[in-house]
């Protein structure tokens, strides 16, 4: 991969993640973390606190977040979990925990009671996606909204939470635009550099975000070439993947990484929020629906097998054709249930659309690379010819 | 193991030397076995592809490729009907899918525990004092195969010495071992859905325990080439000696490394 | 690929109660009645799973259930459930998930492959569904994606999923603050599982029977608490062992008059006990927790390991899926639909007061501590399955909060300068690794060893307390 | 027999060596330990031999054996069988009476036992699923390293620039030294590393069952002053090595043995 100065600029800011939003501590704002998309973020920037993305680090091991948590967790939240209890993110407030699956669910109360934050929330996003679910997760964000209240001191208006939905919708609406470089063949922005900016993102409060994202766009449309040679394009299928070593390792093998479903990326950037009518009941809509995660059941209505996966799995299918895929990587985490239960049938999707795949299962440990990089250098191997 | 071999219009020479952590000098060791072998000077190879689990610590090669493409093409050499190749190596252990031109299709690995690879048998042999031939055959004349409840190649090793010190038969621990191992590749390469002809490489191919046990765990017969340690280094030399060819076709150079063999020190 | 050779049976568990030697047979016939009924096809069958409170609408709908969860356990306890483990593997399915799923989404892959049951499928196999009912909760996510992936070899059968929520415990929350919006939703998730369900059996509801239901389980309920109250005497009449075959009427049998007079019975026999001062093991030495995760199904016998050793186990938090109704605060009403809801809400939120009162405490925590007082515990032993996050996370967080919190034991310990001084300690615990059916996890050795230990833990205990 | 005529054994048969007390009834007359070598029986008639030749007693003296450790059931002549948790609690509180927690780092597990001053176990915690985080690796980088096991902690502290190590299973962390060794790092670099990695994993098996002061370092792993530096290091503790750690074991089965005769227990 080319390094230059775009590379660079990203790649600088990327390495003092979380430096920002402990100098806003500092001048006294409250910072409150999350994890996992399921969180609504608009609730959190309309109260005036400033979410924040705990992520793990694959490089460290785990310590200290064993001695309390059993390491049949989803290896990555174990990993958030030990950074946090060895203090990483001391700058917090509070942390917002959703209903997304059982590593998240079971494992509240060993967060709440262990870590020294002052504030804790749990929110309970139903399992299914019909009439009456909308109206209990409406009800469930009136509760959140009521909590933050509470920790803020002063009520949210809904013309605050309006004013968040927009600079979101123009957040998600920026990281699109980055998404659209790299359907040039070789992609003007490198995955690696992708994963990075939307990384850095994540970590500043949202109107700093979508600075921070014009900046990168601008950035890379000034480049007058790619910073990677031209290789298979791959598309990332998986859960959240906050690290941006599997990316790398694909593309210093010659791979192109073009196109993702992962939560930190288009699974929770791509769907938008409805802007007019009630905002909360748009969040709901927006949160419950839009987002595509297997957590959440989807009857099948086609009583096919094959009609069933491609309502599941169409946007795997769409994005494989708008970014012009050679094949796919399924990344799952060992122990993931709500992923790992969908292995064969993804694995059938991609025979269906004919785009080869390969499935990796993950302990986020660096321990692992080694191992990763044989699987993933044969893969281009194959596919590339 | 390390192993090389030289390809012209056939198989020219091949060399099966000795492995350590000392791979940079067994590299060239072994090279220089091989030029000797086929009495050729260094500078007569054209180009040279190297596989494996040290492929990178090959100071001379011009290109590295995995050994599951290496194996795939190599088989598909000797074996032209082979459709599914279970590779039983000191390292780890593959299932590697193919077409019949030689592509890979599919594969799967083990390589995070030494309990699904080689290494197993390896370690038991060696606590029982007893030579990586033999253990084969004696597990063939086992009566009652001992079950081994220990995943744990380091557990499994201690629950072998165990019971033998409670007067469990040899024959009966070792071939307790071998439908282990057996079971563990079995579910593997399960996840492939395998076809017909198999074909067993590596140390694995040698091991007729092995092989009986896999074969009995699959429900299918099994095929091993001549010489199953070369199959990777062999498919290396056939994807080199593509690359000459096709640089010809296209008119075209290709970089090479400047042939000469070092010696490195590093212990 | 072959089968594999089934694993050696172990010697067959020894019960302390007639109640709980008569489940075998129990089980053997539900299973076998689902199978006759699959034939005559009269009565549909329905995949469901345990604790979804539904049982009282299946069957005043004449549903059979087939209680997917009961058929994987039955697999690992008769040792033949590796089979179909790698069934699923070889689909994709990784070995760190369920194994109670994978069990059984490799039983139904072959079953639907071969059109017809696996070769000697346990207790016959488990018979093809006319329609399957999940249910998304915050307690097991495979409970809501199981189906889901067995369906794909099963398309034409369709799936109804409940959501049933419940408010998770927060310290600074109380939970009746919310709950009335999670009864409106279940309500209505139960509403629509009853449209499904008359749809699927083109059948109307008799809401009169269903009321007569929901009083019965109810009525079981509040008997079932009763009945293993008594196992607080000393000595203990019945231990986790026979609870782990009593399980079966409060999971698999509720809203049947079978299931209640079942209790009947069991209440009988461990009353005639008490007063013969008849106790679960010849000469009770210590009385056991057993404080957490489901038990290895096809290594029952360790809890005769237990008993030989003096060791009984009066109680556990596993499988006692139920709580005195009576002792709950939730709103009266004859609509039994919505009766069912708050039943719900108050059986998970039980604990949540009693543990807001005490600093440090959680519900788990809660329980934990006051059943240590109730029975009379000298320690607590839990059993970690590796392939299970729903019952099996939080569980050593839960032994050091309750050290840190709870600490009843006063011993003689030597100082620094040698002199013997009294400090109070926590209860010991064992915390045993390996899986609910997946028997490669276990080894018998190992945990026969760590239950040695423990014991001479115990004993320590007992020479040195100080009062 | 008169009670200074007699003797007790205690003999712990590990899978790596074999470990063997003797004591009469108020001191420690003889020890002895070697390699176990696949049959367990030998070793142990091995070892009593040698505890007689050395204490130069009769064979008739011997008035109660207790056996312990991964063989202890091939002890053809124990009067007893204890497990080493109970074994290691005893032989500790005898050298250290105000330690708390011991941590045993053995061939194959590292075992974590929190006692009282008198032998009394109040917690223990036994490690994973295989040998992953127990003293066996460091047999294995000796191996790779062709160096003696011995040699390990003394070289390891000579290192400036620690590796990363990442112990997965016990036997491949073979290849990923070899591999290490061949990007060029340094022996001591990747012990250190190792020890690192270790003592991190001893330390949250530690956390587990609760750490508390005083805190004893035993077994074959606490011959390795590197891994005992590494630990203090990572846990932020000082901790106590008796002069022989590895004896320690055998030392509490032959006071338990003692203890037993006294109250006059039946043979198992």
């Amino acid at each position: 991969m080319k390094i230059d100065e775009v590379y660079s600029m990203i790649e600088n800011q990327f390495n003092q993640y979380g430096s920002r939003a402990r100098q806003l501590r500092d001048e006294g704002r409250k910072v409150i973390g999350y994890v996992c998309s399921f969180v609504p973020l608009e609730m959190i920037t309309a109260s005036g606190a400033i979410p924040f993305r705990v992520r793990g680090n694959i490089q460290e091991p785990i310590t200290l977040g064993d001695t309390l948590l059993e390491t049949i967790v989803c290896p990555y939240y174990r990993s958030c979990f030990d950074l946090s209890i060895k203090g990483r993110y001391e700058f917090l407030s509070g942390l917002v925990i959703p209903h997304a699956c059982d590593s998240m669910v079971r494992s509240y109360s060993v967060w709440s009671y262990s870590l020294p934050y002052s504030y804790f929330h749990f929110v309970n996003v139903p399992t299914v996606c019909e009439e009456s679910s909308f109206e209990f997760f409406e009800e469930e964000l009136k509760n959140f909204k009521r909590s933050l209240e509470r920790l803020m001191g002063e009520p949210i208006e809904e013309e605050d939470l309006l004013k968040a939905i927009q600079l979101y919708n123009q957040n998600r609406e920026k990281i699109r635009t980055l998404y659209e470089l790299r359907k040039s063949d070789p992609p003007l922005l490198s995955g690696t550099e992708l994963m990075m900016a939307l990384t850095v993102g994540s970590g500043l409060p949202v109107d700093e975000s979508n600075v921070w994202f014009d900046r990168v766009i601008k950035a890379v449309k000034g480049r007058n070439a790619s910073p990677l040679i031209k290789g298979p394009r791959i598309l990332i299928d998986g859960a959240c993947i906050d690290h941006i070593e599997l990316v790398k390792l694909v593309e210093e093998l010659g791979g192109n990484v073009v196109a993702d479903t992962i939560c930190n990326g288009t699974r929770d950037s791509f769907p938008k929020t409805e802007e007019s009518g009630d905002p909360i009941r748009a969040l709901s809509r927006r949160y419950l629906d839009k987002l595509n995660c297997p957590k959440t059941y989807r009857a099948n209505k086609a009583g096919t097998f094959e009609g069933d996966i491609a309502s599941r799995f169409g946007d795997i299918g769409a994005y494989a054709k708008e970014f012009r895929v050679d094949g796919a990587i399924l990344y799952v985490y060992k122990y993931c249930d709500p992923f790992g239960f969908e292995v064969p049938a993804r694995k059938a999707y991609y025979e269906f659309i004919h785009v080869p795949m390969l499935h990796l299962e993950d302990t986020y440990s660096a321990g692992n690379l080694g191992q990763l990089r044989t699987r993933i250098q044969a893969f281009l191997e194959m596919i590339g010819g | 193991m390390t192993k090389v071999v030289i390809l012209k219009d056939g198989i020219l020479t091949f060399v099966i030397g000795p492995t350590g952590p000392e791979q940079r000098r067994l590299a060239n060791k072994v090279m220089e076995e091989a030029l000797k072998k086929a009495r050729l000077p260094f500078s007569e190879i054209q180009y040279i592809v190297s596989t494996g689990y040290g492929r990178i610590n090959v100071p001379f090669s011009d290109r590295q490729v995995t050994e599951i493409t290496c194996h795939a093409k190599g088989v598909s050499y000797l074996i032209p009907e082979a459709r599914t190749i279970i590779d039983i190596g000191g390292q780890d252990s593959k299932g590697i899918k193919i077409d019949r031109s030689g592509k890979v299709l599919d594969f799967v690995m083990n390589d995070k525990c030494a309990a699904g690879s080689g290494r197993f048998i390896e370690v038991i042999a060696d606590t029982l004092g007893i030579s990586l031939k033999e253990v084969g055959e004696l597990s063939l004349q086992s009566r009652h195969p001992a079950k081994i409840s220990n995943i744990c190649t380091i557990w499994a090793q201690q629950e072998v010495a165990a019971s033998l010190a409670q007067g469990v038969p040899l024959s009966d621990l070792l071939a307790g071992i071998h439908s282990s191992l057996a079971e563990r590749i079995g579910r593997m390469v399960s996840r492939l859905k395998i076809e017909k002809e198999i074909v067993v490489t590596g140390g694995g191919g040698k091991n007729r325990g092995l092989l009986r046990a896999l074969s009995e765990v699959l429900g299918e017969k099994l095929i091993v080439p001549e010489e199953p340690l070369i199959t990777g280094a062999l498919g290396a030399a056939l994807i080199a000696r593509e690359m000459v060819e096709g640089a010809k076709r296209d008119k075209m150079v290709l970089k090479t490394k400047e042939r000469q063999l070092e010696e490195i020190e590093i212990l | 690929m072959t089968e594999q050779q089934k694993e050696v049976k172990p010697r067959k568990r020894m019960t302390a109660t007639k109640a709980a030697a008569s489940i075998g047979p129990l089980v053997k016939e539900f299973i076998t009645e689902t199978l006759k009924a699959r034939a005559e096809g009269k009565q549909k069958l329905a995949y469901t799973f345990i604790v979804c409170h539904h049982e009282e609408i299946l069957r005043a709908m004449d549903v059979i259930p087939i209680w997917t969860e009961n058929f994987a356990g039955v697999c690992g306890a008769k040792r033949d459930a590796e089979r179909f483990l790698q069934r699923a593997e070889s689909l994709g399915l990784s070995r760190s998930l369920c194994t109670y799923a994978l069990c059984g989404i490799g039983f139904d892959q072959w079953r639907e492959e071969l059109g017809e049951m696996p070769p000697d499928s346990p207790w016959g196999g488990m018979a093809r569904p006319d329609f399957m009912i999940s249910s998304g909760q915050i307690l097991c996510d495979p409970r809501s994606k199981w189906y889901q992936a067995s369906q794909q070899f099963m398309p034409d059968v369709p799936i109804y999923n409940i959501d049933l929520p419940y408010p998770l415990f927060q310290r600074d929350q109380d939970h009746r603050e919310v709950w009335g919006y999670y009864h409106k939703y279940i309500v209505k998730q139960l509403r629509g599982l009853v449209a499904f369900v008359e749809e699927q059996t083109k059948k109307k509801m008799d809401y009169d029977r269903l009321r007569e239901l929901v009083d019965l389980s109810d009525r079981t309920w509040n008997l079932i608490d009763e009945t293993y109250r008594l196992r607080k005497a000393v000595p203990c009449p019945m231990g986790t062992g026979d609870a782990m075959n009593t399980m079966v009427p409060i999971c698999f049998m509720m809203a049947t008059q079978k299931a209640y007079d079942f209790f009947v019975e069991l209440k009988k026999e461990l009353e005639e006990k008490i007063a013969r001062g008849e106790g679960e093991v010849e000469n009770e030495k210590y009385r056991l927790m057993w404080g957490g995760g489901l038990p290895a199904w096809y290594a029952l016998n360790d809890f005769n390991y237990f008993n030989s050793k003096g060791a009984s186990f009066p109680v556990e938090t596993t499988y006692r899926m139920v709580a005195p109704l009576y002792e709950m605060d939730i709103p009266e009403t004859r609509d039994p639909i919505e009766h069912l809801a708050w039943r719900w809400l108050g059986y998970w939120t039980f604990w949540y007061d009693k543990a807001r009162k005490r600093p440090g405490s959680e519900p788990d925590v809660e329980r934990l501590i006051n059943w240590i007082e109730e029975y009379k515990i000298d320690g607590i032993v839990m059993h970690e399955a590796f392939s299970c996050r729903t019952w099996h996370v939080g569980l050593i967080w839960q032994l050091h909060q309750l050290g840190k919190i709870y600490k009843p034991i006063p011993l003689y310990v030597v100082g620094k300068d040698g002199k013997k001084e009294v400090v109070m300690k926590e209860l010991p615990s064992l915390i045993l690794e390996s899986d609910i059916i997946d028997i490669t996890s276990y080894s018998e050795v190992d945990t026969r060893n760590k239950i040695d230990a423990f014991i001479e833990t115990l004993e320590s205990y007992r020479v040195n307390r100080a009062y | 027999m008169k009670e200074e005529r007699r003797i007790y054994l205690g003999i712990d048969i590990g899978s790596y060596s074999s470990k063997g007390v003797c004591l009469n009834h108020h001191d420690s007359l003889a020890s002895f330990d070697c390699l176990s070598r696949g049959d367990f029986k030998a070793t142990a008639e091995k070892i009593k031999e040698e505890l007689l030749l050395r204490s130069e007693r009769r064979e008739s003296e011997i008035s109660w054996t207790v056996a312990t450790g991964f063989g202890a059931q091939l002890v053809p002549y124990a009067k007893e069988i204890k497990t080493d948790i109970l074994c290691l609690a005893k032989g500790v509180a005898s050298i250290f009476p105000f330690v708390r927690t011991v941590v045993d780092i053995g061939d194959l597990y590292t075992k974590i036992v929190r006692i009282d001053g008198r032998g009394g176990i109040h917690n223990f915690l036994l490690s994973g699923k295989c040998a992953g985080g127990s003293g066996r690796i460091l047999l294995v980088m000796a191996k790779v390293l062709q160096i003696q096991v011995e040699e390990i902690g003394e070289l390891s502290l000579r290192s400036k620039k620690r590796v990363d190590f990442h112990t997965g299973c016990a036997v491949f962390s073979e290849s990923e030294a070899i591999s290490r060794i061949a990007e060029g790092e340094k022996k001591e670099d990747l012990l250190a590393g190792l020890h690192r990695a270790l003592a991190a994993q001893i330390y949250s098996l530690m956390e587990r069952v609760g750490i508390e002061k005083e805190i004893a370092l035993v077994g074959g792993g606490a011959r390795d002053v590197g891994l005992v530096q590494a630990f203090q290091e990572v846990s932020g503790y000082e901790v106590v090595v008796p002069p022989q750690p590895h004896m320690v074991a055998a030392l509490g089965a032959a006071l338990l043995a003692r203890e037993n005769d006294s109250r006059g227990q039946g043979s198992k």
